[in-house]
This record gives C-alpha cells, sequence and structure tokens, in this order.
C-alpha cells in the first residue's frame, strides 16, 4: 500500500527523466503522448487510492519513506499522507491535469521546445503532489518552491519576448516574499511544537471543535498561534495571488495558455487555499488571523473583480477572474467554511480550466489565419476587439465557453453556483465579507457576460476573427470533458446529499454551512440581470470595441440605448467602472505592482550607489575595517555588563 | 634583575653600536661629499636629455632571492637555542622534534638549491 | 604515537607536501599534471584518514593531544574531510585552467596543500597558538596562490591587497589573543571556557574576543571586514578563487566554532549580540553589492559574503550549541560542494577565453553552446539560492531553524528576505544562459567544450548538491 | 617611583617617539631606522618584564634580520623617496578620518585595559630562562613549533615563486 | 616593575599608531612596516600578561609570532618587489583597478 503512495509522484517524473533526456530523439509525439499517458496513469493511482482511503478506517493512508532531515530534535521524514482532503486534490490535479497534457498536444504542436513544454508539465505535476501528499509542513513547501519554479519555467517559456521573461521573474520573485512569511512561519512551528508533521501538531492544538488549547499544562500562547497562523498566510497570499501580492498572475499569463489553465487556475494558485485548510485546527483557534483572512479574501476578489471588468485581453480578463475566485476561497477558509472553500476550489478547478483551454481553442483559432497567410499586418490574437462573432465558427468552443462562463457567473445549475453559493451563506454573519462577496459575485457574471457577447456575437471585428477555425481533437476533447464536469461538478456538495462536507469531515471537521434558498434565488437573479445588462451592452458590438477607446463615444452610446440601461449605467456601471479602471491603475501601473518593481528598482539604486565604496584602494578597505572595529569594540564596551 | 648570563650580550650591543657609529663617522670625515648646489650635476647622464623616472629600472632581484632565503634560514637558529640550552634535559625527543624541523627546512634548502634560486649568473632578465 | 594519530590527516599533508616538493624537481615542466595527481592521492590518503578518526571515535568523544594543542573530534574529522575533498576538486579544475593560463607549475599544487594542511590544523585547534599558527599557515600560501599569475596586473594586485590587509587584520587578531590571554591568564580554549562558565568574563576579555573576531572576520569575508573579497576573488585565478571561497571560509569558520560557539564566547552576551550584527551586515551588504553586479565572478564573490553572513547567523545561535554547530558545518559541506559546481563552471569559461572576462555577456546563450555547463551552473545558484532539494535548501533552513530556536527571529528573517533579493541576481544568470541568445557568439557558432577532469568534478559537485539536499541525513548522522 | 619604573617611562617614551617618526617621516629609510629604534626600545622594556631570552629574539629576529630585509628592499627598489603629493584627491578624507578613528580606538583600548587597574603581578619571579623556555617550547609547545618549520618551508617556496622567473 | 598598566598602555598607544599607520600610508612597504608595529604592541602586551600571570605561555607566544612575521615578511615583500617589476611603484593607491 505505501508504494502505492508513491506511485502518483514516480509517474510524472518517470516521464520528466526520460522526456528530459531522450525527448529529442523520440519527437514532439510521442513526447506528449508519453507525458499524457504518465499523468493519466498518476491519475488512476489516485483514484485507486482515493478508494482505499474511503474503505479506510481512520481515512488516512501514511506512507514514510525514511528520514529527509534529522538532526537532533529536528526530524523530518519524507511522509506522505494521503487523506480524504489530499486524495480528493490529487484527483483534481492528475485528472484535470491528464486533460490539459492531452490538450496541450494540439496546442504545442509545432513548437520547437515543445519537449521541454512537456517536461516542465510533468515535473509540475510531480511537483504539486508533493506539495499536497506531504505529511509535514516542509514537505509541503518543497512542493511549493518546485511548483514555483515549474511556474517561472512556463511563464518565461517563450522568452524570446522580453515581457514574458521579466513575467516569469516577476511571478519568481513575488512568490518568493510570500514564501519568507511560510517558511518562517514553519520554523516558529517547530519551535512552537517541536515537530512538523501535521499530525503531532494538530494533536497538540487540540480538537478542532474545541477553541480551548491546552495540552499537557503546556498550553501555546495564542499571539504564537497568530503570528504561526499569519506567517503561513503569507506565505499563501504569495501562491494564491492575493492582495497585495497579486500581481504576479495577471502577467503569468505570458506563459502557454494550457500551463495557465493548468498551474495559474486550477491547480497551483489554490495551493494558498489548500496550505489554510490543511492547518484548519490552526486557523481555527486563531480567530484574529482567520478574520484578517476573511477580509483579505474578501478584498481580493472585489478588487480583482472590478479590474475585470475593463480587460481586453481575453486571457487577462479570466486571470483577474481567477484572482478574483481565488479570493472567495479564501474568504470561505478565513470564515471557518473549509468545505465551501475547498468545494468552490474544485469546481473553479474545472470550469476555469475549461474557460482557459477555450479561451486557448479561441486564440488558436485567431492565429489560424495569420498564420496561414503569412499576414504582415499582426494583430494581437487575444484582444477581444478583434473578435467577435465566433460562435457559428468554433462551436465546439462556444459551447464550452458558455457553460464554462455561466458556471463562473454563478447560474444555476452549473457547478459554480452551489460553491459559490455556499460561501455566501456563510459570509451572511460577517457584512463587510458578505457585502464584498455580493458585489463581487454581480461583477463576475457582467464581466463573464461581457466576454461572451465580446468573443462570440455581433460579427467578425478582423480578418483573423472572421476566418476563424475550429481546434483540432486533442483539443476538443478535453474541452467536452471539462464541460461536463463544470456542468455537473455541483453534484459533489448538493445540498441534500452533502457528500463533500462528509468526505473532508475527518479533516476539517463539520460545518454547519448548507443551501439557503432567499439567497440562492437573489443571486441568481442578480447573476442573470448581470448578464442580460452585459448582453444588452455589448451585444451590438460597438462599446468598448474600439482600440483607442476614446471618452467621447459615451455620448453616441447614450442616445442609442435604452433608457434603463442608461440609468443602469449611470447609477451603477459608471462608479464600478470608474473604480475598475482606478484600480486597474493603482494596482496594475502605478500602486503595488510598481512598489515591488520600485522596491526592486530600489534595491538596485542603492546598490550602484554603494559601489563607489568599494573603490579599490587598500587603505579605504582599511578604513572600513578600522570604523566596524571601533563600532564593534563600543558595542562591547557599552553593552558587556 | 637582568641575569648575568645576559652580561655579555649587553656588552656586545655596546660594541656593536658603538662600531656603527664610528664608521659612520669615520665615512662622514673622509668620503668625498658631493653636496652641488646645483642638482642638474648629481643627475644621471642621459645624452643630455632630461632624464626620466627612476635611475635603476633593471633591478637586480637575485639580491632580494638570496637576502630572503637568509633570513628564513637564520630564523632557525634562533629556535636552535633553546634546543641547545635544554638539550640534555629534553633528551631524545627533543632531538627527534629537533631532527624533523630541521628535516624539513632542510628540504626548502634542497629545492632552492636545485631550483637554481641560489646560482648568481643564470638569473634576472 | 597517538598524538600523531589524533592529527594524521593534516600530518599526511604536510609531510606529503614536503616530499612532493622534491618530487616535483623532477618532473618536466610540460608534465606537471603528474603532481597535480599525485598531490589528489595525497589528499586521498588525508581523506581516507579522516574517516578513520570518524570510525575509530564513534562515540565522539573530544580527545586531546600534544598538551592539549589540538583536539579530535566529530567536528575536526568531518571538516578535514572537507579540506581534502575541496583540495581534490580544486586540483581537478586545475588541470585545464592553470595549463591554459601558463601557472601550471608544481609549486602551486605544494602551497595548496601547505594551506590544507593549515586549514585541517584549524578545525583541530583547541588553544590559541594553535589557531594562530595554522591561520597563518594558511594564509601565507594563499597570498602567494593570488599572485601566481604574476605578472598578470590583476592577480598582483589582488595578492598584494589581500596580504596588506590579511597582515593588517593579523594584527587585531594578535591582540586579541594577546588581550585574551591577559584577561585569563592561559591560551588553552578549555580553560578559558571553563572561566567563563563561572562566571569570568572580564570586560578585557570581551574586547580580546572582539579583535580576534575582528581577524577570523576578516577571512570569512565578513562585513565590515570583507572588503578585500570582491577584488581579491575577482583577481586571483580561477582555480584559487575556488579554493579560497570554499576552504578559506570553512577554516574561518572552524576557528569561529571553537572559540565563539562551542568556547568562551557564547557566554558573553554582548559577543553575540555583536556577531548577531555582523551577520545582519553581512547578508544584507553581501547581498546588495551583489545585485549590482556585471561580472559573474565578482558577484560570485559578494555573494559569497552574504553566504558567510548566514553562517554567522549560526555563530550567533547559542541557544543551542551542539544544533547550531551542526547547522554551520553542515552548512559549509553544503557551500563547498555548490561554490566547487559554480567555480568549476567559471574555470572552464575561464579556461576558454585568456583574459579572464567573466561578465554575464559570457554567459549568454551557454544553455546553447555547452547545456552540462548551463546546468551545472543553474543547479548551483539554485542551491546558492536555497530552492527546496538542494543542499543550500537544507543548510539554510538550519541555520535559520537554529537562530529562530535561540530568539533571533529578526534575524532568521532578514535571512530569509536577503535569500528573497539574492534570487534576483542569481536569476539573471540563469535568463542569460538559459532564455537569451547571443547574436554574435551564434552566429561564430563556437561550442564550448569542456575538459574530462573538470567534467568529473563538476558531475561529483552536483551529485553532492542534490544528495545533500535529497538525503543530508547521510551527512547529519555523523553528527549525532 | 622606583628606578625601574623611570627607566620604563624612559624607554616608553623612546618607543612612542619613534613610532610617530616612523607615522610621519617622508623617507622610507628613516621610517625603517624609527621602526628599528622602536623595536630596540621595546626589547629594553621586555628585559623589564623579566623576559630577557624574548629580548634577545626581539633584536636578533626583528631588528637583525627582518628590518634589514626591510632596508635592504627599500634601497633596492629606490622607494626610500616617499610621494611628497600624499593625498589624492579621492581619498582627501582619509586621513583625518584615520586620525579621528585612531583616537577612538585608543580611548576604548585605554578605558578598557583601566578597568582592570590593579590585579596584581604574580609574586613568584618565573624561570625566563633559555633552558625554562626550551623545555616549554619542545613540550607544550612541540605542535606549533613543528608547524613552523613547515611554515618557514612555505615561505621559502612563496618568496622564490614570486620572484624567480619561472 | 610591579605593575604592568603602564606597559599595557604603552602596547595600546603603539598598536593604535601602527593601525594609524597603516591607514595613511600609501607606500606599500610603509603599510607593511606599519602592521610589524602592531605586532610588536601586540608582542610588548604578550609579555607583560605573562609576567602578571607568572606563566610562560606569552612569551612562548611572542616566540611564535616573531617566527610567522618572518615569514610573513619574507612573502610580503617578495611580493612588493615582484609587482615592483610590473608596476614600477609602491605605491598601493596606483593598485586599484579591481574594484566595484
Amino acid at each position: 500500500m505505501s508504494t502505492l503512495v508513491v506511485l502518483p509522484i514516480l509517474f510524472p517524473l518517470i516521464g520528466v527523466v526520460i522526456n528530459a533526456f531522450l525527448g529529442k530523439r523520440l519527437g514532439e509525439k510521442v513526447v506528449g503522448a508519453l507525458a499524457t499517458l504518465m499523468c493519466s496513469a498518476a491519475f488512476v493511482v489516485a483514484l485507486m487510492l482515493f478508494s482505499q482511503v474511503s474503505v479506510s478506517k481512520e481515512h488516512a493512508i501514511h506512507a514514510e519513506f525514511g528520514t529527509w532531515i534529522g538532526v537532533g530534535k529536528l526530524n523530518v521524514p519524507f511522509g506522505f499522507l494521503v487523506d480524504s482532503l489530499s486524495s480528493a486534490l490529487m484527483l483534481i490535479i492528475t485528472g484535470v491535469g491528464a486533460l490539459i497534457h492531452l490538450y496541450s498536444i494540439g496546442y504545442i504542436h509545432g513548437d520547437p521546445r515543445a519537449n521541454r513544454y512537456f517536461v516542465y508539465l510533468n515535473l509540475f505535476v510531480a511537483s504539486m503532489l508533493v506539495l499536497v501528499m506531504g505529511s509535514n509542513y516542509l514537505l509541503m513547501f518543497v512542493g511549493w518552491e518546485l511548483v514555483g519554479l515549474c511556474s517561472y519555467l512556463l511563464i518565461g517559456f517563450w522568452f524570446d519576448k522580453v515581457k514574458n521573461a521579466e513575467a516569469a521573474r516577476k511571478a519568481f520573485v513575488v512568490n518568493r516574499i510570500g514564501d519568507v512569511g511560510f517558511i518562517l512561519g514553519i520554523m516558529l512551528i517547530f519551535v512552537t511544537f517541536g515537530t512538523l508533521n501535521y499530525h503531532d501538531i494538530f494533536a497538540v492544538v487540540g480538537d478542532h471543535k474545541t477553541a480551548a488549547l491546552a495540552l499537557a499544562g503546556d498550553p501555546v500562547a495564542p499571539a504564537v498561534l497568530s503570528a504561526i497562523t499569519l506567517l503561513l498566510f503569507i506565505g499563501a497570499m504569495g501562491k494564491s495571488a492575493q492582495l497585495p501580492l497579486f500581481v504576479w498572475l495577471p502577467d503569468a499569463m505570458a506563459g502557454p495558455t494550457p500551463a495557465s489553465a493548468l498551474i495559474h487556475a486550477a491547480t497551483m494558485v489554490t495551493a494558498g487555499i489548500y496550505m489554510i485548510v490543511r492547518s484548519n485546527a490552526l486557523f481555527h483557534v486563531a480567530a484574529d488571523t482567520s478574520n484578517f483572512v476573511a477580509l483579505i479574501g474578501a478584498l481580493t476578489a472585489f478588487i480583482a473583480g472590478s479590474i475585470a471588468l475593463r480587460q481586453f485581453d481575453i486571457k487577462k480578463v479570466l486571470a483577474y477572474s481567477t484572482v478574483s475566485q481565488l479570493g472567495f476561497m479564501i474568504a470561505a477558509a478565513g470564515l471557518g467554511a473549509y468545505t465551501a472553500s475547498i468545494f468552490h476550489l474544485m469546481t473553479h478547478a474545472f470550469f476555469k480550466a475549461l474557460l482557459f483551454l477555450a479561451a486557448g481553442s479561441v486564440i488558436h483559432g485567431m492565429e489560424h489565419y495569420s498564420h496561414a497567410h503569412h499576414s504582415a499586418q499582426h494583430i494581437d490574437p487575444q484582444d477581444m476587439r478583434n473578435m467577435g462573432g465566433l460562435r457559428g465558427k468554433m462551436p465546439v468552443t462556444f459551447w464550452a465557453f458558455i457553460i464554462g462562463g455561466l458556471s463562473l457567473a454563478g447560474l444555476p445549475p452549473f457547478s459554480g453556483f452551489w460553491s459559490k453559493d455556499e460561501i455566501i451563506v456563510a459570509a451572511l454573519h460577517n457584512p463587510l465579507v458578505f457585502a464584498l462577496l455580493a458585489c463581487t459575485a454581480v461583477f463576475t457574471a457582467f464581466y463573464t457576460g461581457r466576454q461572451l457577447v465580446m468573443v462570440f456575437f455581433g460579427s467578425a471585428r478582423s480578418k483573423d476573427a472572421s476566418h476563424a477555425e475550429e481546434s483540432g481533437m486533442a483539443m476538443k476533447l478535453p474541452l467536452i470533458v471539462l464541460s461536463v464536469l463544470a456542468l455537473i461538478g455541483g453534484g459533489l456538495n448538493l445540498p441534500g446529499s452533502m457528500w463533500l462536507e462528509h468526505w473532508l469531515e475527518p479533516v476539517v471537521g463539520v460545518h454547519e454551512g448548507g443551501f439557503n434558498l432567499p439567497i440562492a434565488a437573489l443571486f441568481s437573479a442578480l447573476a442573470l440581470v448581470a448578464l442580460a445588462a452585459a448582453w444588452v451592452m455589448y451585444r451590438d458590438g460597438k462599446r468598448d470595441t474600439s482600440l483607442t477607446p476614446q471618452l467621447s463615444s459615451v455620448s453616441s452610446f447614450l442616445n442609442k440605448a435604452w433608457q434603463i440601461d442608461a440609468l443602469y449605467r449611470a447609477a451603477i456601471i459608471m462608479p464600478f467602472y470608474a473604480l475598475s479602471s482606478f484600480l486597474a491603475r493603482v494596482f496594475d501601473l502605478g500602486g503595488i505592482d510598481g512598489a515591488v518593481n520600485g522596491i526592486g528598482t530600489l534595491t538596485k539604486g542603492i546598490a550602484a550607489a554603494l559601489r563607489p565604496l568599494q573603490s579599490g584602494f587598500v587603505r579605504s578597505y582599511g578604513l572600513v575595517m578600522i570604523v566596524g572595529v571601533v563600532a564593534l569594540m563600543a558595542w562591547l564596551v557599552i553593552n558587556t555588563r | 634583575m637582568i641575569p648575568s648570563d645576559y652580561l655579555p650580550i649587553g656588552v656586545m650591543i655596546l660594541l656593536a653600536t658603538g662600531l656603527a657609529c664610528l664608521v659612520v663617522l669615520i665615512s662622514i670625515l673622509f668620503g668625498p661629499r658631493r653636496r652641488a648646489k646645483n642638482p642638474v650635476k648629481i643627475a644621471s647622464y642621459e645624452s643630455g636629455m632630461t632624464a626620466i623616472g627612476l635611475g635603476q629600472r633593471r633591478f637586480p632581484v637575485r639580491f632580494y632571492l638570496v637576502a630572503v632565503l637568509f633570513i628564513l634560514f637564520d630564523i632557525e637558529i634562533v629556535f636552535f637555542y633553546p634546543w641547545a640550552v635544554a638539550f640534555r634535559e629534553l633528551g631524545w625527543p627533543g632531538f627527534v622534534s629537533m631532527l624533523s624541523f630541521i628535516g624539513i627546512l632542510f628540504v626548502g634548502f634542497i629545492w632552492v638549491w636545485k631550483k637554481g634560486a641560489l646560482e648568481w649568473e643564470t638569473m634576472d632578465k | 604515537m597517538q598524538d600523531l594519530m589524533l592529527i594524521l590527516p593534516p600530518l599526511i599533508v604536510f609531510l606529503g607536501a614536503t616530499a612532493l616538493l622534491l618530487v616535483d624537481l623532477k618532473i618536466a615542466d610540460d608534465r606537471k599534471e603528474t603532481v597535480a595527481w599525485i598531490a589528489m592521492f595525497l589528499l586521498v590518503g588525508a581523506l581516507i584518514a579522516a574517516v578513520m578518526l570518524l570510525y575509530f571515535n564513534r562515540t565522539g568523544d573530544v580527545l586531546y593531544g600534544f598538551s592539549n594543542m589540538i583536539l579530535t573530534d566529530r567536528y575536526a574529522a568531518l571538516l578535514d574531510i572537507v579540506f581534502a575533498l575541496i583540495g581534490i576538486g580544486v586540483f581537478l579544475l586545475t588541470l585545464r585552467y592553470n595549463r591554459v593560463h601558463q601557472i601550471m607549475r608544481g609549486e602551486f599544487f605544494v602551497l595548496t596543500l601547505f594551506s590544507i594542511g593549515g586549514m585541517m590544523l584549524m578545525a583541530h585547534a583547541a588553544n590559541l597558538v594553535t589557531i594562530f599558527v595554522a591561520l597563518e599557515m594558511f594564509s601565507i600560501p594563499l597570498y602567494v596562490l593570488c599572485g601566481v599569475a604574476r605578472p598578470r596586473l590583476d592577480s598582483e594586485e589582488s595578492s598584494l591587497k589581500y596580504f596588506l590587509l590579511g597582515a593588517f587584520a593579523s594584527g587585531f587578531l594578535v591582540y586579541g589573543i594577546a588581550l585574551m590571554y591577559g584577561a585569563t591568564g592561559t591560551l588553552d580554549i578549555a580553560t578559558m571556557l571553563k572561566q567563563v562558565e563561572r562566571g569570568q568574563a572580564p570586560l578585557l576579555l570581551v574586547i580580546g574576543a572582539g579583535l580576534m573576531l575582528v581577524g577570523l572576520g576578516f577571512k570569512v569575508a565578513a562585513v565590515p571586514f570583507h572588503m578585500w573579497t570582491p577584488d581579491v576573488y575577482d583577481g586571483a585565478p580561477t582555480t584559487v578563487t575556488a579554493f579560497m571561497t570554499t576552504a578559506t571560509k570553512a577554516a574561518g569558520f572552524a576557528a569561529l566554532v571553537r572559540v565563539f560557539l562551542l568556547g568562551p564566547g557564547a557566554f558573553v552576551g554582548s559577543l553575540v549580540s555583536a556577531i548577531a550584527i555582523l551577520a545582519a551586515l553581512t547578508m544584507i551588504f553581501g547581498n546588495l553589492f551583489a545585485l549590482a553586479q556585471r561580472s559573474v565572478k565578482r558577484m560570485l564573490a559578494y555573494s559569497s559574503i552574504a553566504h558567510a553572513g548566514y553562517l554567522l547567523a549560526g555563530i550567533a545561535s547559542v541557544a543551542n550549541i551542539g544544533q547550531s554547530a551542526n547547522a554551520v558545518i553542515f552548512y559549509l559541506a553544503t557551500y563547498a560542494a555548490t561554490s566547487l559546481a559554480a567555480f568549476g563552471v567559471l574555470s572552464e569559461i575561464g579556461s576558454m577565453n585568456r583574459d579572464e572576462d567573466h561578465g554575464l555577456e559570457r554567459y549568454t546563450g551557454l544553455a546553447k553552446r555547452n547545456p552540462a555547463l548551463a546546468w551545472v551552473m543553474a543547479l548551483a545558484l539554485f542551491s546558492l539560492m536555497g530552492m527546496p532539494l538542494t543542499a543550500g535548501f537544507t543548510g539554510k533552513y538550519l541555520l535559520f531553524q537554529s537562530a529562530v530556536s535561540s530568539g533571533l527571529n529578526w534575524l532568521a528573517l532578514l535571512g530569509v528576505i536577503t535569500s528573497v533579493i539574492s534570487a534576483f541576481y542569481y536569476l539573471r544568470v540563469i535568463v542569460h544562459m538559459f532564455m537569451k541568445e547571443d547574436a554574435t557568439v551564434a552566429a561564430n557558432n563556437e561550442q564550448y567544450y569542456v575538459s574530462k577532469p573538470s567534467l568529473v568534478m563538476m558531475t561529483l559537485a552536483s551529485v553532492a548538491v542534490v544528495a545533500l539536499g535529497l538525503l543530508p541525513t547521510l551527512l547529519l548522522n555523523m553528527f549525532a | 617611583m622606583s628606578v625601574e619604573f623611570f627607566l620604563f617611562l624612559l624607554v616608553a617614551a623612546v618607543a612612542v617617539v619613534a613610532a610617530l617618526g616612523l607615522l610621519l617621516s617622508r623617507n622610507a629609510i628613516y621610517a625603517a631606522m624609527f621602526l628599528i629604534l622602536n623595536m630596540a626600545s621595546v626589547a629594553v622594556i621586555y628585559l623589564l618584564l623579566n623576559a630577557p631570552f624574548i629580548a634577545a629574539v626581539q633584536v636578533a629576529v626583528y631588528a637583525g634580520a627582518i628590518m634589514v630585509l626591510f632596508v635592504f628592499v627599500i634601497m633596492l627598489l629606490g622607494a626610500e623617496k616617499l610621494n611628497p603629493a600624499d593625498t589624492k584627491l579621492a581619498l582627501k578624507w582619509q586621513r583625518p578620518l584615520s586620525i579621528v578613528l585612531g583616537m577612538a580606538l585608543f580611548l576604548l583600548l585605554g578605558a578598557v585595559i583601566l578597568t582592570r587597574l590593579g590585579g596584581a603581578v604574580a609574586a613568584k619571579m618565573i624561570d625566563t630562562s633559555p633552558l625554562a623556555i626550551g623545555k616549554a617550547l619542545f613540550t607544550t609547545y612541540l605542535l606549533p613549533f613543528e608547524v613552523v618549520s613547515v611554515l618557514l618551508l612555505a615561505a621559502v617556496v612563496g618568496a622564490v615563486v614570486l620572484t624567480k622567473k619561472s | 616593575m610591579t605593575s604592568i598598566e603602564p606597559v599595557i598602555l604603552l602596547s595600546a598607544v603603539l598598536f593604535t599608531i601602527g593601525a594609524v599607520g597603516v591607514l595613511t600610508r600609501r607606500n606599500a612597504l610603509m603599510i607593511f612596516m606599519s602592521v610589524e608595529l602592531m605586532l610588536n604592541a601586540a608582542n610588548l602586551a604578550f609579555v607583560a600578561f605573562a609576567q602578571q600571570w607568572g606563566n610562560l605561555d606569552g612569551q612562548l607566544f611572542v616566540f611564535f609570532v616573531m617566527a610567522v612575521a618572518a615569514a610573513e615578511v619574507a612573502v610580503g615583500l617578495a611580493l612588493i618587489v615582484a609587482i615592483f617589476r610590473t608596476k614600477h611603484s609602491t605605491d598601493v593607491d596606483e593598485l586599484s583597478q579591481l574594484r566595484g
């Protein structure tokens, strides 16, 4: 049984090794097939493990493969823990992963670096599995860093463009800022608990049902727990793109679209949510941190959602939407609704992966014309202003996008509806968070509608759009499978059965969440209204479609639009547009993004300014030494008793 | 407080100082004086051109090499003295210790010799 | 005889080097590689001796010898092994580099061996006299080695800078020892420790230890006594730099561990806090200066300063002395492996351009020209950065963990933050190697080739980097 | 004030003046001479401190060997005349800063030394004859002694490597 | 000598003068001589402390310092000579190619 546990990690690693060393000889086709096969094999094993977990008595399989770091008190084993939480996530990672591998065969076809791409993808799957399967925090950190590395490699995959290499570096560095918190949190955990194994730590913290914290007369100070959870959360902020560290994720879309789907939508970015849910015992007793987490999550959801309203790049919309949805999950985790959080994580994995793959299919279709005609005039194939009317040309993509979009918008019976609803219900007792999430839900529906209309309806706004063609079978098949999943994914935790909640109970405890019919009805209606508004506003294909948007178009719009539309616009949309533009500016150009870059520039500036100190003169070096000697001696004289 | 063993050294120091002073004095008294008023007169002759830079561009490094080797082997002697004084008390272990000390430095001597560092004519550019 | 057995590794090196000096006379100039191989053979002998010291002293007792001048314990034996391995690694690199740069001389190997012997002695030091003599024993040959590429001016400049500042630092070291002796009346570290444990740490002792810290801080390149480091590392022949950045650091820290962590220093609060501050400064300035470098060799020099800062954090962590000492020694081993891998690449690149240009441009598109070099370099840089599953991560984790255990949370925080900053400049090299293509050179289609011995060395170092990251327990078990 | 102490003050004054002479002299040969004078006076203090053998070695090694080598090199290189433009513009602040830092260093050292005022000198007069030193050197200090031979050997090799044409 | 404090103070004075000499001189030989002065000061302190504690350790240490100093001087002066041959100068300020 224990050997079975490593197999999901081992399979993709085998793929990595074979493809890395023999890739050139095997050829692109074989490499792609092998990578997909390995990921599928991992999926099959994950299924087997899942079934074993469900029948095992303590709902968990432990496996240890010797010690990794063992010195003194510190004993970190290569230990793996497959319980209800990790087995569920393993299924997502390997399942969605396998579909995306399959899709990639079509997508990456013809790229000179295709072999490398599949190596990275397999490596990512293995690392992500290490992240969720590790039985201690340090192993989680290993996976955490490795997925970051894969993300870096994939964002910078087309490094010929300077922009991409920069986006990759930004992602890596911002993530490492978060990692500072995470690794310090881990160290503090070790100092506090003397171990890094989940099992032992959570045993000390006590049963998650009781908030009281006293074990064998050695209570852990609440302040220490707050510090630990806060540090861990900083890690989650980085990886799961929360305020203020989310700036890297929109840029990360520079990578190949399937990689974005897998890493920057479905799996890696949810690592922060996994970490919080995994540490629910700690977060549960650290109420301050949890409130903070909920607030940050809700704020992130709101801000990213509003920024998404005004994006034109098809992937950027999805990227901000991902940040926003991650905010939902984080907020849910902060609210203690761990099941809802994981539920949304899973449905989001389905529908967002679907949306990304569909978007990739659109981009692929858009590129078709210029590829075929070597057209000198190069338009941006990702700009929605160049699209329109693709509905007829790419029917499978269209329907997939519709399903994903409606799921994202939160329309029943699509999967997103059920999970989002649970989160909103959980937020009922926290007015501020509730208000933010409610607004975001409306935004979500609106920008989704806007995207659908701009891409698929109306008439083609460019030659590329009018000559777009549907993608091949390897790309369509995953779309279909994911569509089905997005459609029925809500079944995981339908009111009444509450299967997921029971399944996760051994890990997160019981949470009396549930279905609230009035809320569900209200939000369904709101989503419908927002979608309708988007339809009305963008149907004619004139709004926002100019590549050089002008304010004067406002007046022309006013003449034609319905009165209710104008009212809607004046009362709601305009302020939000303003807000959206403002936030986009703050966060994307000047603000935090600028701050991150600014700090980088500043440090470099300081470094450059300091360089003359290293003057090359021996005597100056001696002088610096003497300064040190005098300071050191003064310190010692003053501070020695 | 100065042990009488060191009296000879004191005498030596006095003698040496006296001798040094004497020599300097003699050279001042009898040596040729080149205290010309005109600096050109004491400048080295460069076919009428103004002398550029120091007079000795090419200097014989062999002097230095010999001097430095002398110094290093000279240090040994300082270590010899306490050993010689305590020879009886130290016995064979002391002898072996000193032998290995000398042995290692003797290797250095052979090496320098074979290396040609002591040969006068083959060196320098 | 037992005394001799206790210092068998340095003994083999010293006597072997002396004999090698004579052997060298008989070997023609174009066959000096033989000298290198003999030197490596000697180091293997020392290695075996060190392993035997570990094996026959499984209980890890501290055995004293030569009237308590030296001791042998686990740390000493492990450091002997580290020094021997560094020496072997560097000698493998010299086979090509020194030939190309015309410094393939028998004396090079003899002097390096002398230096290694001094370092090993330092690992065994139990008395301040031994520390002083060992320090000079490994430093004086290094002064010469830096300048061995004369009349190349940068080599000479590097040598003179190192020498003058090194002598200056020695002055502080000796004066510090004098004051420590004045305070305690002994030069024996264990006796001093006993006095301090009894609560006698007069100011004179503290100041003396502080001045000693200056001298040793100089050797390990701690800010603000680090100023020589970039210039010397930059100007010295790359093989010498490879040796210095790994071995000198380890030797300096061996002394710091003996005097400050396991010795009297750990019991003086003001000294510990001073070391913590030095550690902080070293991390900050090392990383900051590294950011501004365009030359990879110089960048690695500053990076080496930064790593001295991380190591100093371990010296300042006195809550659990054994744990900290383990962490420091372990880190030294990981840093040696990582740094050797990186400098292996540098020496190969340096062998392919005579002017020793290590500007980033030389590394542009390296992945294309020689994937092996690029991958080794990338692995080394990731390890220096502290990526998990490389040696660098395990080492850093253990160090910062002991800092946190000692309540030095701020220092650990600073360490992690500066590690993040370091990602900027390490990644820059990786980006240049893998993600850029140099049009001019690609046009020439110039392929880089790697010499076999260097490749062997780099492979072994890379394996060590991965092994110490994946299975650090292999080494850590030896501390237990 | 005992005669010894008076003698000490006298010699100490000479030592300090010689050191200052080294610090300030414009001619390297003079500087070397000042250093020799300083070392000689320190040797006298060694005598006062019951260290006659060390005093002898001081004269033999430092004044007799090391300083001779210095003077030799100064002559050899013709480097006795020091550049009168002693400070470059870039290092204008070097001199005043050095002096200030030197003062600070001395004040700190002095303060520390004075904290231990009254530390009694050992009553017994120890045996510091060459015999005693020889015994210590070949028993307790045997290892450093042997290492010194290797060190000297390394210095021989180093000096040859650095000066001889390869 | 009944008290060694004056001697230690003298050694501190000499040490400081040596250190200042290192910083203010620009001739490599002068810097080196200043370092020798520092070592000399340390030796003085050693001998004084040996007298205070009534043991020989301090005197023995001085012995080693002198031997080491001789080795250091041999190498150091060789280095200065070597550089003089390339650069025709003993001015350390002229050796500042490596910097930044």
